[in-house]
């Protein structure tokens, strides 16, 4: 653990956020350090596992709820965005964090990654980017690039891979991020600022699939035919800064989205890892309650709604 | 009835001139006939009236309106090959009237009809002198929108209604900073009133009086979207979740203007497959949700439906407004073919409930309890309406919602923090889990769409996966015994019938406003509402002790009738269908069913105009 | 049977195995049980064989290799409160034998069980002495993966078949790069035998002998998935679309592998809503376009059905592979339970075909005709299989293909390249419609999901709507008409029986292996296949005048029951039912039959393991 | 006309793309602007009515290929595009125009958008935007921004509008512009172009829509409160060169996509009109072509594929 951990409240223990789920992800699966840096993350910001919802949806990916002891909800292939919504809206004071795989986020549920980043609800969304359908052995994920044939291919892609951080952008999320399964001392404070980001954080993360991404592999990824990692930390860029400081001016906007896509571009020999964009807008949350001022205080699942008075409505009816 | 362009204005006439025949103290039914287009294309509204109670309408017409010419004629020039239609003049009574614009200059021989009354009625000319009338002379061109209240006053002239009454109407929805256009629309119609009262001396046969002020009853003229949604906000609805379809989006639009009212979150989403997921994921939170919409919406709702159920999440309940199908098919228009594929909504088996409403307060009465249900045996219900219900205009007396009772279905009360004590599948004799309210201390659970355990986790194993089959179907039975007859059908008329009729939905109303026109029979009618699960053992019975039967249903298969011989063996002797994509009138029924009868056809199909 | 962890070699060993067992002339059959799970959780083959023709698997063990110690006694120790399975030891037969790992060290008296042979191999030391004995003298670790071989090896040797054949298989299935592995394997297989020989020198009581050559027929071991692809690339499929689902992924890879030899094009799509939908523009381009999958892909499909159907697209074909359900269900299970959402994928009343194969016979035969209906018709066609038939092995003879024709239904020969002569959509007799193919000049169309006249443009005028909905819909009486009765259904046994067994897909080859047993009565079996249209009058006459009928299915609802009660009101008398997402053995068909009758019970359930 | 079809060899004229079907859109729709500038480009191309096949979706826009007598399907609801791509897969020799709302492309249609993006077949997109749900009476479609109520909306929109230029990028469109429905004279000639190109050319047209978008009015675009144009033409500008010249060159691409980018965001005065970007790749017909030879020569639907000799494939299973 690191040692962020150690000075953090001693209120939650990991072994407060950890089920006795047996995990059934193959030996070395870079799953197993995305899930261990959610959990390290939870407990850092010590949120009460019982105000925590963990929305998935169908892939090795999306068995992760059920081995993090919070409220989970293992949905559809490719619908965790929509559930998360869903769970959102009847309840924000809980925490949602949405997972899924790369195909299930990019793929059959490009739909809604498009529109849920439209409405800023205050959530999280992690997409665990392993370049394949991991559980139905090893197709070409929407990620996998053009020309690339991973082991269970019959033969090399010949559609583009997407860059999910490009697409965010257009879709307007307002805290982007991206990081790599294996590199928990940097993945866990991505998540845990993911998480306190006021708004809809989206935050890709490279993930091994030793047994069917053969590409990239732990080493491909640490660089050793290249002699040199090929991930590269925005933050250690001394001239990066991707947060808006005023929102309200569209200039800044524009010139911070742009210089993110420029970064988001992968090259054969260097990825970024890092935060990506981040601004600070109204959530979908906070205009609702504009709109319904007892939301500000209470969950939409607290409002006493039952037997209401319609009379009202019928009179306009006579 | 009035007819013309879309966008030209006889909604509005037809629904002011419904209200105030309502004021009246009369029973109104008004329905209305649309293309899927926004502006020109032609659309026709049906107001029929009576003192006594009616839920139905009439093919024959007694005084058409007419704001253009095709309304009288059809369009058959507009593309040689296919015409969308003949027009209405040949629909009026003998005895009957049309009012049409004294400018389209038609020559009488042209109507080929000498057993009707033709008013020929300037439309600007009027519209001029009334504006005069009110200091606002020449402005004709620029109120020309208001030429429907023109048609419409004239009409009310030559039927004898009070005027009071439309202008009472009138100033009523004009408020406000459109107070002025209040008056100018009813200078507009006292002038319409007074020019056919003038020029057209004879009175027509059918006059139509309002009943004396001490006669008329409190009642309300209401729409299928606006009962459900006033249901809907009466049981707590939390989420209403939609994708605009037609017929289906005027409810969720009712719903979002009463929102801020009422605590209500109402969300436009980008597909129905958001909608249901969203909803689901709502109802698992405890928020009492719901989406609203048509079938190739539903299309898109199998998988989020499959989802809610193995997950026995409290609903969500879903409200499908039927339409014109199968496919895109006629966005506008009513059908009721949706009910097989209501039944079976995906793939595998799992459990969850289907009710047809049949007419307002049922549909009143169904949305607010599918809430309850769901709750209380945390399965998807489907509410079927359809486009029929929805639009149209009925006339009802006050609602009385004294016995309504909000269940939330069993809830877990956590004894200890300790989460690993709670079991939100677990396996019971009724087969319903308690349900925890995410958020709560050790209530901690999760579940998912793979077959799980009794904590909600993945597991293939033999024992467990028979044991949740049994959980999940089993909760039918609980649900056929629990929920009362009342809400399972209806048998109208003696017990001991010659005649049974059969039928499902909105079709209701024809049906029953029929019965007294198929004379001299004994006939009953047996009106089938829950669906799912099926009360076989009741329906049975009824039915094999029916002497001679006549299935009558919108749609080309005979949905019910296929689904009442799966779980009864009973066959319908005859069937009466209708899939013109328009709804039966009172007349097609008794038309069908004194044809397949005189006939002893086994299906005869009914379509007018 | 052969048990271990998925990903330990489970799958190579029991076919190779089988292949071996098939080039002994005897009839094979194979079938495996996993875990929706890439590697560790438990899964295992069955591998059955005779002398004589055999088409199902029975659930008595007569020789266990165990891979690891859960293939013996389970999970239960994984997580206490719900265990996945309790192990194959129990399974075996009085007289069988267990091979295991003599590593694991498990003393006798944990079996158990005195009426079996225990053989407890040491596999890695067994293996070592194999590699030495090719000069690879302690590479044992580096080749772990070859455990598998050895126990495979050592059951060889008990049950004393002949391991040349095995080697003869190995060596085909290690070419080129690859025949050092199969000497290896050969190696490991010959050592392991002989350990097992040498001892455990008592000989198993049930020993398998390969035919003498002469008495070797030629025949295949064939998988559903291969037998459907097959049959499609016979028939001139040029599109396959998919997306990744099992069991349906396998029947993809397998045409995509032959692609680019028969000039196809396979495409994964983003998800299944993509897949149909590019399935019904190629089937309009007129391409032969076909899209497979399973029930959560299939609960995608109604909007895409319903559009093929109302713009009578010729096509597509629709494979769907059944698996566990309902939801994201039992992913790698296998189950009946998506017949009536298949009867009725979508809103409103559209015409499809729906046709359930038996067995590979079957299936070939069905996805080579569909390919003809879809164009002949002008309608989507579902074929119905299941995982069950997808992934196990089945001896059949060669196929005969000299009486299949190909069918491309009417097409559209232009008179002039005048476009305004055409109708896509004509009112023909039958209700079918020449269709011009795209690209060909004086055939221009353009049709749409929304009504349309013959042109294909859009009316909602009412006369054109009953018109389209009769022509549509009509087609369904043609197609009745034309199918071939042998495709519609088969009666086994004596039409005279007292007992009738009724079912449908994959359960086919049990039931048939069961009639001997069902001793003494005079049974038949009514094995129904053409579901929509449904043979309602024959099967209808059978049915009747049956004495004792038994459904027999793998669902929990019986579906097939609820469809023929629907079309025939006729009920069965028993229905054996099984919904633990395993497929129906020998030996549950007879012991569910036995039951019923014994206890003369409405209802029975069957499950074993 | 503009003079460029004067000039055009007169083989086919405007008459052969239109049909006698009653077009049914509303008095000064912006739609009618967009059919005659498509009827017009085809018939600059030259291109033979039965040589082309109108793919639409459902909505107002939908209705186009009714209106248009080249081969059509009106399809479903955000379904357009596959369909298309179903269609130009069975038959490349075919011209495929697909078409759709803003709704139907961005809404329900998003998932297809994006990954239609990946192949690059060889056909072109054309969405109507109009900023509504047109015949569904007036909601707010995606490209509606944050804040706006249009006339038959109750309250204000509450979720951000998606940049279709910016996702269009992070998709792997080969081909990107924007024209303006009421500007006819620039409309035909990016048609042309985007039907010319190799490859898949996404088009997003500004759409009035007089009956219920009240905001981005005929004369709102005519800028007539600011007293001058909205509209920036991108090709008015001396230094704009979208085409990408060295596809193998990673930051020549890179750059274009940023300048594009930056060239998408809308101020509220100023929105550009043109092409965006452009770059040519190997199409996903190519490379079908690649690994069937035969469809170099033929499509699909001419091949001779009926009654296949599938011995060898039965000989693999004795
Ligand atoms: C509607 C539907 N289609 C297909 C599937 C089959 N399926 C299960 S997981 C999966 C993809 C897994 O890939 P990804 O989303 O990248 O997750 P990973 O396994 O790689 O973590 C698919 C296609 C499904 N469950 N539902
Ligand atoms: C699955 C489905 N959901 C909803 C509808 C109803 N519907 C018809 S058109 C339309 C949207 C129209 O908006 P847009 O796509 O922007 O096209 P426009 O009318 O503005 O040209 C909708 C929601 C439908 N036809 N199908
Ligand atoms: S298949 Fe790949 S992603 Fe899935 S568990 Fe195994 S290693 Fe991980
Ligand atoms: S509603 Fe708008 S988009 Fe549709 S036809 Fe009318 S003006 Fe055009
Ligand atoms: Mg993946
Ligand atoms: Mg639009």
């Amino acid at each position: 653990m690191p040692d962020a951990v150690a000075d953090a409240p001693r209120k939650f223990t990991l072994q407060d956020y950890k089920t006795d789920v047996h995990v059934d992800w193959c030996p070395g699966c870079g799953d197993f350090g995305i899930l261990s840096s959610i959990q390290q993350a939870l407990l850092q910001l010590q949120i009460p596992p019982y105000k925590i919802a963990m929305i998935s949806g169908i892939g090795c990916s999306g068995k992760t709820p059920h081995y993090i002891d919070t409220y989970g909800l293992h949905t559809l292939h490719g619908r965790a965005l929509p559930v998360a919504t869903g769970v959102k809206l009847a309840n924000h004071e809980l925490t949602v964090v949405a997972v899924g795989g790369d195909g299930d986020g990019y793929g059959i549920g490009a739909g809604y990654f498009l529109n849920t980043g439209r409405r800023n609800l205050d959530f999280t969304y992690i997409v665990f980017n392993n370049g394949v359908y991991g559980l139905t052995k090893g197709q070409a994920s929407p990620t996998l690039r053009k020309g690339l044939k991973t082991k269970s291919m019959p033969e090399a892609s010949i559609q583009e891979g997407i860059n999910p951080i490009a697409v965010a952008l257009g879709a307007g999320y307002t805290w982007i991020g991206r990081g790599y399964a294996l590199d928990v001392k940097t993945l866990v404070p991505l998540i845990t600022q993911a998480i306190r980001h006021k708004g809809t954080a989206f935050l890709d993360v490279y993930q091994t699939c030793p047994v069917y991404n053969d590409i990239r592999t732990k080493e491909w990824y640490a660089g050793e035919d290249i002699g040199r990692p090929r991930l590269r930390r925005l933050d250690s860029e001394a001239d990066w800064d991707p947060v808006v400081k005023d929102p309200d001016d569209p200039d800044e906007i524009v010139a911070k989205k742009v210089r993110a896509l420029q970064a988001s571009y992968e090259t054969a020999d260097r990825l970024a890892v890092g935060l990506f964009y981040k601004v600070e807008l109204p959530t979908y949350d906070d205009q609702l309650a504009a709109k319904v001022p007892a939301l500000k205080d209470h969950p939409l699942v607290d409002l006493p709604v039952f037997q209401r008075d319609v009379t009202p409505l019928f009179k306009e009816l006579e | 009835m009035i007819g013309g362009p879309q966008g030209g204005g006889i909604n509005s006439s037809a629904e002011l001139y419904a209200k105030a025949l309502l004021r009246g103290g009369l029973s109104v039914f008004a329905n209305i006939e649309l293309h899927s287009n926004i502006m020109g294309k032609h659309s026709y509204y049906r107001v029929t009236a009576a003192p006594v109670p009616i839920r139905s309408h009439v093919d024959p017409v007694h005084m058409l309106v007419a704001l253009d010419e095709e309304t009288l004629f059809g369009d058959a020039g507009e593309r040689k090959h296919y015409p969308s239609h003949q027009g209405h003049l040949h629909q009026i009574a003998t005895g009957g009237g049309v009012v049409y614009d004294a400018d389209l200059k038609i020559p009488a021989e042209r109507f080929e009809r000498t057993d009707i009354r033709l008013h020929p009625v300037p439309y600007m000319e009027v519209l001029e002198q009334a504006l005069t009338g009110i200091g606002r002379g020449g402005q004709g061109r620029k109120y020309v929108v208001m030429r429907n209240i023109v048609a419409l006053g004239a009409s009310i002239g030559l039927i004898g209604y009070d005027e009071e009454l439309v202008i009472e109407v009138i100033r009523e929805s004009f408020k406000g900073r459109k107070a002025e256009a209040a008056e100018m629309n009813a200078a507009a119609l006292t002038a319409a009133a007074a020019y056919a009262r003038s020029h057209f001396p004879a009175r027509l046969e059918r006059q139509l009086r309002p009943l004396p002020v001490e006669q008329r009853a409190q009642r309300l003229l209401i729409k299928g979207v606006q009962a459900v949604g006033i249901a809907k906000i009466k049981a707590g609805l939390g989420l209403q979740t939609y994708y605009p379809i037609s017929p289906a989006t005027d409810e969720s639009v009712y719903l979002e203007s009463k929102a801020p009212d009422f605590q209500m979150t109402v969300i436009q989403c980008e597909d129905e497959i958001a909608s249901i997921n969203m909803a689901v994921g709502a109802a698992h939170m405890g928020v009492r949700a719901a989406t609203s919409t048509a079938g190739p919406g539903f299309s898109l709702m199998p998988e989020g439906l499959g989802f809610a159920s193995i997950t026995e999440a409290p609903g969500p309940v879903v409200f499908l407004w039927q339409r014109g199908g199968p496919s895109t098919g006629l966005p506008t228009r009513s059908e009721q073919a949706d009910l097989q594929f209501a039944l079976h909504p995906g793939h595998g088996d799992f459990p969850h409930i289907v009710i047809a409403s049949g007419d307002i307060e049922e549909a009143f009465a169904d949305s607010f309890e599918s809430f309850n249900w769901a709750d209380r045996y945390q399965v998807p219900v489907v509410v079927l309406l359809d486009k029929f219900l929805a639009s149209s205009f009925w006339t009802i007396p006050p609602i009385d919602m004294s016995k309504l009772v909000v269940d939330r279905g069993a809830l877990y009360q956590p004894t200890s923090p300790d989460t690993n004590g709670y079991r939100r599948h677990a396996l019971t004799a009724t087969g319903i889990s308690p349900r925890a309210l995410p958020g709560t201390p050790g209530g901690i659970f999760s579940t998912t769409s793979d077959e799980h355990d009794p904590q909600g986790h993945i597991t293939e194993g033999v024992e467990n996966r028979i044991a949740m089959m049994r959980k999940r179907m089993g909760k039918l039975d609980v649900i056929a015994r629990e929920i009362p007859e009342s809400f399972k059908f209806k048998l109208a008329g003696p017990k001991d019938a010659e005649l049974t009729l059969i039928s499902w939905g909105s079709t209701k109303g024809a049906i029953l406003d029929a019965l007294p026109a198929l004379d001299g029979r004994r006939v009953n009618f047996l009106h089938v509402r829950l669906m799912k699960p099926f009360p076989a053992a009741e329906i049975g019975k009824i039915l094999s002790a029916a002497k001679t039967t006549v299935l009558i249903e919108p749609n080309y298969t005979g949905q019910l009738g296929a689904l009442i011989r799966e779980q009864t063996g009973v066959q319908a002797d005859h069937r009466v269908l209708k899939y013109d994509g328009r709804p039966f009138s009172r007349n097609e029924v008794v038309e069908g069913v004194e044809a397949v009868l005189a006939k002893n056809a086994k299906e005869w199909m009914v379509s007018h105009a």
